[in-house]
């Protein structure tokens, strides 16, 4: 192991059935780089949560697009980026809403974004509409106690 | 895949208990959405969800949640949530859904919680 | 769904720690495509199978190299490509031997290739040692009695 | 992933039971092999392999199979297979393994097997 890097890329068809698929491919790299089982939960979720937004907003449920998730750790952090060629969107543009404001406005979405940035120590967006719209995510890790 | 996704409606007097098991993610929220829009669109608002068996949960899970707690209660009824896991409890105190819903342990105090606020009619 | 192809990929280091994760790439793409329980669990084993053999003998159990895993199918059929660069070998050259002889050799090899055969409905080998071994494997899809 | 491999051994009387659980694969298939070794070089050749827990068995796990049965078998004992799942059981058949390995259905038929076959010193 040491500082070797390790890399993995997925690539699915753009549907929500293949969440589950990604779960298992990042829960596999969470447990091979060495996370504890909550960070594991964490990565896991930042990830189907960046997934699930690809498949809804940048290909608005449209199948015949992929989506691609690439992994790589090493000693010291997981890395993710995940890539669609959608439509592509200005993040900031985005508003942060407190939960009790969607709750009293009956919203059942706006949590995706809030909760990869609570998950994960880096989150950005590359975003070049038509192209590629790329969004990069670290997990640190943190040496196990045991 | 390891667990798919299942969910069970039963009733317990005047409460409905949505029982799920698997994972809820964006593929399988639109079914939970159906079952508590069932119980709604019936009239029943004083509704259990066991997550004894929930072993995942995404945005797209908490979203249905989100979206029918306050025309529950305005009803009358509510939403209690009761045998959370550890994983999924994670994710619903990260997002404060702690604080907005009505968490029970075990299933029995969820039934308690209700008694203890009888039926009135909406 | 119909005639539509769905695309997916994999890769990973070449690692006997990664087959777990392929097997569940496979699984999860032999379920979409419709194969019934024990036509999945076939599936699983020759990819499973062939990534070995990549993994033990074109690599060498180098983790550094990469393991290619490719799976389309359509209506008709499931197919698997398994992409390395290593080593490379003519499979014509390696001998079949039956499973009495290789009991009484005390071997504890030689059964990968027979199996995939077996659970396979095609299975061909295009070797490019150095540049690119490819491994096409191909899995009709009987339609299901319910 | 779904289930991880775990092995245990333990002994019934003169018998060594070694219960195998989860997939075995060419990961896996090494601890395996230790697992065999280890009786092998205790000199204990009456072997039970359980397999009620397996849930995936690839080449390399049957390849530990066939490279120690002729040993155990030159030394008056045996390894005999219980508990294989429908699964498992597909690819012991596809190899043509049921016509050289001794398979029972439960593990008290293995027991009863080797006692119908006494220990005969090697
Ligand atoms: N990958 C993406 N491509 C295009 N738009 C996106 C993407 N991710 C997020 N968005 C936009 O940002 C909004 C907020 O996303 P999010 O916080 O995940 O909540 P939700 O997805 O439930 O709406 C979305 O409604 C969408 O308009
Ligand atoms: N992808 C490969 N690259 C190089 N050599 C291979 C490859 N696959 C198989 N072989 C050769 O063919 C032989 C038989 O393979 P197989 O039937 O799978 O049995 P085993 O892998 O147990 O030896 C191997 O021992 C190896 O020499």
């Amino acid at each position: 192991m040491g500082t070797l890097e390790r890399k993995f890329t997925l690539h699915v068809p753009s549907s929500t059935e293949n969440l589950a698929l990604i779960r298992e491919f990042v829960t596999t790299i969470g447990k091979q780089a060495g996370l504890d089982d909550p960070e594991i939960g964490k990565l896991e979720l930042a990830v189907d949560e960046a997934c699930a937004n690809v498949i809804e907003h940048a290909y608005g449920h449209d199948t015949s697009q992929e989506v691609i998730v690439r992994a790589t750790f090493d000693a010291d952090e997981v890395r993710i980026d995940v890539e669609d060629t959608g439509r592509g969107f200005d993040p900031k543009k985005v508003p942060s809403s407190e939960v009790e404001k969607l709750v009293a406005e009956r919203k059942s979405g706006g949590l995706g974004m809030r909760l990869m940035r609570t998950l994960m120590d880096e989150v950005h967006y590359e975003i070049e509409p038509g192209k590629k719209n790329e969004l990069h995510m670290v997990k640190r890790i943190r040496k196990k106690a045991d | 895949m390891p667990n798919p996704f299942a969910i069970e409606t039963s009733s317990e007097g005047d409460l409905s208990v949505i029982q799920l098991e698997g994972y809820l993610d964006a593929h399988t929220a639109p079914q939970f959405e159906q079952a508590i829009q069932a119980e709604v669109e019936a009239g029943r608002h004083r509704i259990i969800v066991d997550c004894e068996k929930l072993t995942y949960i995404s945005s797209a899970g908490l979203g249905v949640f989100m979206s029918f707690i306050e025309e529950v209660r305005e009803q009358g009824g509510d939403i209690k949530v009761c045998g959370l896991t550890p994983k999924v409890r994670q994710v619903f105190d990260i997002l404060g859904f702690a604080e907005i819903f009505d968490i029970c342990d075990a299933r029995r105090g969820a039934v308690q919680r209700f008694s203890e606020s009888p039926l009135r009619e909406g």
